[in-house]
């Protein structure tokens, strides 16, 4: 954000209000986001102010039964380890990968939000299509029907050569492989990725 | 990485993130590693506080690294290879070169030195902005601190001359002696997670898997290692001559839609599939979206809708959700080689498939899945045994499915200054068997070309790729191409150098044997299969044998063309036809005073299609800019804060926010190239699928990057072309 | 007000001006420079307020609260209310306009007293979302109060300028302290009256701008901290008057409600109370 | 039991805000509220610093003493935390605050502020440790569990230390200690560098 950074932190041109965490600075230029809080119901102040600290003893699981899933962050080529928390089929939380050998735990603000790419609303749901200009729902079959039949025409018509694919620095090896593969038995050379450039 | 794999064998980064905690000096050159890759950062630093190692960034514009540095080096963007070579003359001017290492182990010194002493540091100080002082102080704490490790990223290849550069560079540690030894070698950052495991699987347009070319040879290795009939594959070409020509790239593939230039295909491109591919990191962006709606068929495949779906408006564009890969498990391989297995987390959400599941329904389609599947039957690990079975080349054989996972589970036995596991069931192994990894047996080798170790062990020499030997063209002089006497590994049966294996088994060599009885033998006898040659300074395939500059195509110096000027047209370059002297003009810089560099921002990756619809990314980055030095600024009467238009010379323009600061020199703007969802000043944001558009939008940096594409890779130069910049 | 207001603005930006002069040359100097990025000069005013809040506020309150109804239960007892007859000649005081006014105003203002004291002393009922509402109400009544006393001030601001005889009125404490029935030095409106009417406006108005500044938590910090300190102390003082004119309008002077609702005053009431009064 | 303390090394901070993502995604905090946050000196300059802030857990704390409704306590290990459910948003704490920590969320009726939100040292608030009630308020509870706070377990430079005060103190020490002699006797590395 630009603007925040001027704000906040330029020694460059004028700066008006000092640093603060307050969260006006932030929604300030951010208005798209700002999420309502639900009101908090009443409720009178009770013992509960009396302070508390965890001994060791008193250590036990935030999330019963869940177990842990070693993965690898899909961000930059550091290669950061992941350790999932799963519980019931649901990715609960991000926990801390502090015993791998490159990244000790460290994570940058993307890799923080690693489990974002998983519960993102921005997900798209759907195979669609735009049809007179408008994005249409349609079934994984009828739109790997259609593809495979227009593909199919292509190739008739123009040759293996009138198809390009771009595939991706961002899938497993083995698929990538299967990118590669896929290209030599369609037919053409005409297959690249994120890498060239 | 075509420039550093013709100097000593493998592309690659030579050494690990973490053997950086060894090194004395580091220089980086091009690359921001604060913001690209923060985690390697705890490496940097530990090596620069705990063995006062001097960090020295070089670069255009004085980043988060910059801040964290001990030497900034402003340098003018696309002038690396002249201060690097420049660097080179010093140290060899002053005698610091390894003299010992270059009799050894390096071909095409004196020639090289010879080509190299035209740059002296005033020289370098009238091309590059560098002050002659500073060229020499940089070459004394290089020279001083032994080893230093040597890092670049896309700053130093995305030029026309970018092959050059990642040569000079190579060329800096091999005087210096840098290479083979923990704490030295190139360490070559790469930008996507798996941009190193692709590459090496070559999704490219002018090679098979494993770097094996599109040679006749290669083929006939791929179908014995899928399976199929050679002329099976034949049959599924055109004609046989396209099975062996280079194809379109990812850079320039739009020029075979458009027509606009001269393409050497039978065709032009008609469909298109986008698989996992932001589009708004391609130069000239304005002409990709063009040609995306001239396109017959447009496949989008991803987990969030790229920009691509949003600048196609046209009917015949799919999108197929693909899952995460958290959601689907494979390896993946990072930065240092290193391969990791990337299990499944989750099943993929409700609606998404996985990316093997989509391309096994489209094979299943088109009706080659029988062949195409023949020794595939449990996804992905039958699919990792058919790349340990084909992919000798780059030792990809050793790294069994069941090896990878046994490493991830063990993964707190490994050392974290090494990298090898102490104790546990992977005893020994290097951490993710960095490639090569000859065997199941073989640990994996953590430094490459490093003579210190056996083979056996992770020890490796220079690889023997080009020859016996070979007579300069410049100086007529004839060099053995194979490593001294003495060379070796230990435990090696020959005491020096020696060529590739080949014959163990008939008629194959260590590459193609199958039965990978000729990687063991060789392995055995404590030798490389790939023998024990010299690193080149010359090489003797490219256009330029020894790295010299050339000014960028678009050059903010007209005076300086003539003297440096750029290669000669290249008709058929990947497809198409590629202008470099007739683009070259020294007018431009009147018209178009500012040098447009582009890079990346901590918070975002890539095109962003994936961290502008995180909701606390988009919340830190919410804006795109454009970096202005107050002074350039004030100069032209803008202010802080105000809307700019950049306009480049191919009349691509964007409008965006002017974000003063002195990051950048006065002749410099700068943009971070991950924004997307706006074009040329209208936004997109209603041509998204409803609630899918991402939580920012912002102008792609890449409508205003300038034409220009590297001579052998043709890699697109982004970091120097020309831009004006007006009031909005 | 708005002059210390104005100038501890000023001495801010003064500050933040030095603190971000350049780049810090040692470590020293950086802590130094997030030092004053951060926390500004807390010891000016963040330490002023922490300390005031903590040890001050609350008590103020607590004593206003208690010391003046307790004041005045005495005088009541001791002294006992005026009672004048209302039998005699009326004089019409104030228009129906005026006295919607008015009354608007009160109703505003007992609110804001009340949901105030609420805030401050939210402890006691448990806090949470009575809290929570008490300072949304706090909001809408001073908004609705605000509103009301602009064209109170605009119809009343002739005669509530000082005079010469309010001196004379302070001194006897305008005969409240005696049995007796004495014509005092007032006019249409006598010196207490015009010391509320002048505190609830002027007064009202600083307590707006930086009750803004509170609710929505614009502006910097200091501002912030500032605005708190000041809007405690007026406020104290506006609760205590609030007070005297409670009382003074229920109880100390018999009937002078009804003349707020009728708009009438009976003219022997004048004769002793606002003498000078030229109606 | 120790005191819990925040240390950011600003040697190796290098502003890539991972801290402030770790503690919002882990803690599901809405948009527009930072628990905590990195901020910049000297920008584009050498010397440019950046040093990452929170909620330091102040001993005498001055927000506990101006709470009007003493919602905000601290325990015996030196953690502050407060009880949302009696916080009425009157910003004080905010306004004692030397670190200007607390947060408060918007989109009350007319525009009120929300319950103050802080940085909990990852230890939850008042009500019974791991409930569904004390997540959704205040987050995770890793010291209950025994882990460190979120943000300075995903530092990606370890630059920003939390646990018991000896620890990180002896941590920062040694560092300290390194950087000013290299990996031999002290004072070598600067004194003797170039021999």
């Amino acid at each position: 954000m630009a603007q925040r950074k001027i704000r906040n932190s330029s020694s460059v041109g004028t700066t008006t209000s000092r640093v603060t965490l307050n969260p006006k600075v932030a929604r300030r230029s951010f208005l798209k986001l700002s999420a309502a809080t639900a009101a908090l119901t009443t409720a009178a102040m009770t013992t509960r102010m009396t302070a508390k600290a965890a001994s060791p003893a008193a250590v036990k699981k935030a999330y019963p039964d869940s177990k842990m899933v070693r993965s690898v962050c899909t961000h930059c080529a550091v290669g950061c380890g992941i350790n999932a928390e799963v519980q019931n089929g649901v990715w609960v939380r991000q926990e801390v990968a502090q015993d791998h050998p490159v990244s000790r735990g460290g994570y940058c603000c993307k890799g923080a939000s690693a489990i974002d790419m998983v519960t993102s609303e921005k997900r798209l749901k759907h195979p669609m299509k735009r049809v007179n200009g408008k994005w249409q729902k349609l079934s994984w079959d009828t739109a790997m029907d259609e593809i495979a039949a227009k593909m199919t025409a292509i190739r008739d018509n123009d040759g293996p050569d009138a198809l390009h694919l771009n595939g991706s620095a961002k899938v497993s090896t083995e698929m990538a492989y299967l990118q590669r593969k896929f290209a030599a038995f369609w037919g053409s050379n005409n297959v690249d990725h994120q890498a060239r450039i | 990485m075509a420039g550093v794999a013709n100097t000593w064998g493998y592309g690659a980064m030579t050494n690990s993130l973490n053997d950086m905690r060894h090194a004395q000096a580091m220089i980086f050159i091009g690359s921001n590693a604060a913001e690209a890759h923060p985690v390697s950062m705890q490496h940097i630093l530990h090596a620069k506080e705990v063995n006062n190692a001097p960090i020295i960034v070089v670069d255009p514009r004085f980043t988060k690294l910059a801040a964290k540095a001990d030497e900034f080096v402003r340098i003018r963007p696309g002038t690396d290879c002249i201060f690097i070579m420049g660097l080179v003359n010093e140290i060899i001017q002053k005698g610091w070169e390894d003299k010992e290492f270059i009799r050894t182990r390096v071909a095409g010194f004196p020639e090289m030195a010879a080509s190299c002493s035209q740059y002296s540091p005033e020289e370098v100080e009238n091309v590059t902005g560098i002050p002659a002082a500073q060229t020499r102080k940089v070459a004394k704490i290089l020279a001083t601190n032994r080893p230093a490790s040597l890092t670049w990223c896309m700053g130093g290849t995305q030029h026309h001359i970018g092959s050059s550069i990642t040569r000079a560079f190579c060329i800096l540690q091999l005087v210096l002696g840098n290479m083979g030894k923990s704490g030295g070698g190139t360490n070559i950052f790469r930008g996507h997670d798996n941009v190193q495991g692709a590459t090496d699987m070559c999704v490219l347009s002018h090679t098979l898997p494993g770097y094996y070319g599109l040679k006749d040879g290669s083929w006939k290795h791929w179908c014995r290692v899928w399976d199929v009939e050679y002329d099976y594959i034949v049959s599924r070409f055109k004609e046989k001559k396209w099975m062996n020509a280079k194809g379109f790239t990812l850079a320039r593939w739009y020029e075979g839609v458009l027509g606009e230039e001269k393409i050497e295909q039978y065709t032009p491109i008609k469909a298109m599939i986008q698989w996992g591919c932001g589009s708004n990191s391609n130069s000239q962006y304005d002409r990709v979206v063009r040609a995306y709606n001239k396109l017959d068929l447009f496949v989008i495949i991803d987990p969030f809708p790229t920009m691509a779906a949003a600048t196609c408006t046209s009917d015949n564009v799919y999108l197929l959700p693909c899952s995460s890969q958290y959601e689907t498990s494979g390896s993946v391989t990072s930065t240092s080689r290193q391969i990791q297995w990337r299990h499944k987390i989750v099943e993929p959400i409700n609606g998404c498939r996985d990316d093997y599941s989509i391309m096994e329904e489209l094979v299943k389609r088109l009706g080659f899945a029988d062949k195409f599947y023949k020794n595939i039957k449990e996804v992905p690990e039958d699919i990792t045994r058919e790349i340990n079975r084909g992919t000798l080349t780059i030792g990809y054989n050793g790294q069994t499915p069941e090896r990878i996972k046994k490493h991830m589970e063990n993964w707190h036995t490994f050392d974290i200054e090494t990298l090898q596991a102490k104790g546990g069931p992977c005893d020994g192994d290097y951490f993710g068997m960095p490639w090569p990894c000859w065997t199941e047996e073989h640990p994996g080798t953590p430094i490459l070309y490093d003579v210190s170790k056996p083979v056996a062990e992770g020890g490796l020499p220079f690889r023997n790729r080009f020859g016996m030997e070979h007579t300069y063209e410049m100086s007529g002089r004839t060099e053995n191409q194979l490593a001294a006497e003495g060379v070796y590994n230990p435990g090696s049966e020959v005491k020096g150098g020696y060529p590739e294996f080949k014959d163990v088994v008939p008629g194959t060599n260590w590459k193609t044997d199958l039965s990978q009885k000729t990687l063991k033998e060789a392995v055995r006898r404590g030798m490389a299969p790939f023998g024990n040659a010299r690193a080149r300074c010359v090489v003797w395939t490219f256009p330029d044998q020894i790295p010299i500059h050339r000014e960028p195509l678009h050059s903010p110096r007209p005076d300086l063309i003539t003297r440096y000027p750029t290669y000669e047209d290249k008709p058929n370059h990947f497809r198409v036809f590629t202008r470099y002297k007739s683009e070259q003009s020294p007018d431009l810089a009147g018209k178009f005073p500012f040098v447009l560099t582009t890079g990346r921002m901590v918070e975002h990756m890539g095109g962003g299609a994936e961290t502008r619809s995180n909701k606390y990314l988009s919340e830190l980055q919410p804006e795109m800019y454009a970096e202005v030095n107050p002074r350039t600024g004030h100069n032209l009467g803008l202010r802080d804060g105000e809307m700019i238009w950049i306009e480049s010379p191919e009349g691509g323009k964007v409008k965006v926010k002017a974000f003063f600061t002195e990051r950048v020199d006065e002749h410099t703007i700068f943009m971070p190239y991950h924004f997307g969802g706006v074009l040329m000043g209208e936004s997109l944001a209603g041509n998204y699928p409803a609630g899918h558009a991402p939580y920012v939008s912002g102008e792609p940096a890449n409508v205003c990057t300038n034409y220009g594409y590297d001579i052998v890779t043709q890699i697109q130069a982004t970091k120097d072309g020309l831009c004006k910049i007006s009031r909005a | 007000m708005k002059k210390i207001l104005l100038s501890g603005l000023l001495l801010f930006l003064a500050m933040t001006g030095l603190a971000i002069a350049g780049p810090p040359e040692t470590l020293t100097a950086a802590y130094q420079q997030f030092n004053a990025l951060f926390t500004g000069e807390w010891q000016q005013y963040g330490q002023l307020f922490t300390g005031l809040q903590k040890d001050l506020f609350p008590r103020l309150f607590l004593l206003v609260i208690t010391i003046v109804p307790v004041f005045f239960f005495l005088h009541y007892v001791a002294i006992g209310p005026m009672s004048f007859p209302h039998d005699g000649k009326q004089v019409y005081c104030y228009t129906l306009f005026v006295r919607i006014i008015h009354w608007l105003a009160a109703v505003s203002f007992s609110l804001l007293v009340l949901t105030g004291l609420l805030v401050i002393f939210a402890k006691l009922l448990g806090g949470g979302s009575l809290g929570i509402w008490a300072r949304i109400v706090h909001l809408v009544t001073a908004v609705i109060f605000s509103a009301s006393v602009i064209p109170m001030f605009l119809f009343w601001v002739r005669e509530m300028l000082p005079a010469v005889h309010d001196l004379k009125w302070m001194l006897i404490m305008g005969g409240y302290l005696s049995k007796e029935q004495k014509a005092v030095p007032a006019g249409k409106f006598n010196a207490g009256q015009k010391m509320w009417f002048w505190l609830a406006t002027i007064g009202g108005a600083v307590m707006a701008v930086t009750g803004y500044f509170l609710y929505s938590h614009q502006g910097n910090i200091d501002t912030l901290r500032l605005s708190a300190i000041i809007h405690n102390v007026l406020g104290a003082a506006m609760v205590a008057l609030f007070l005297v004119h409670l009382y003074m309008s229920l109880a100390a002077i018999k009937g002078s409600l009804r003349s707020m609702i009728s708009g009438y005053k009976a003219e022997a009431e004048l004769k002793i109370l606002h003498p000078r009064f030229k109606y | 039991m120790g005191r819990m303390k925040f240390l950011c090394d600003i040697e190796r901070c290098i502003d890539c805000s991972g801290c402030v993502v770790a503690c919002k995604e882990g803690n599901h905090i809405p948009v527009g509220v930072n628990r905590r946050r990195v901020i910049t000196i000297g920008q584009g300059q050498p010397g440019e610093k950046s040093i990452s802030v929170a909620c330091m857990h102040c001993s005498d704390a001055p927000c506990i003493a101006v709470c009007p409704v003493d919602c905000i306590y601290q325990r015996d290990d030196g953690i502050v935390l407060h009880d949302k459910e009696a916080c009425i948003g009157c910003g004080y704490c905010f306004m004692a605050c030397p670190f200007g920590a607390p947060q408060f969320p918007g989109g009350q009726v007319f525009g009120a502020r929300g319950a103050m939100d802080k940085c909990t040292f990852c230890a939850g608030g008042p009500e019974e440790t791991f409930s569904v009630k004390e997540r959704k308020l205040y987050g995770q509870n890793r010291i209950a569990e025994g882990k460190v706070p979120l943000c300075a377990a995903m530092c990606a430079t370890k630059s920003l230390l939390a646990g018991d005060a000896d620890e990180i103190s002896d941590v920062y020490r040694e560092r300290v200690f390194k950087r000013g002699s290299g990996a031999n006797a002290w004072g070598w590395g600067k004194a003797y560098k170039d021999k």
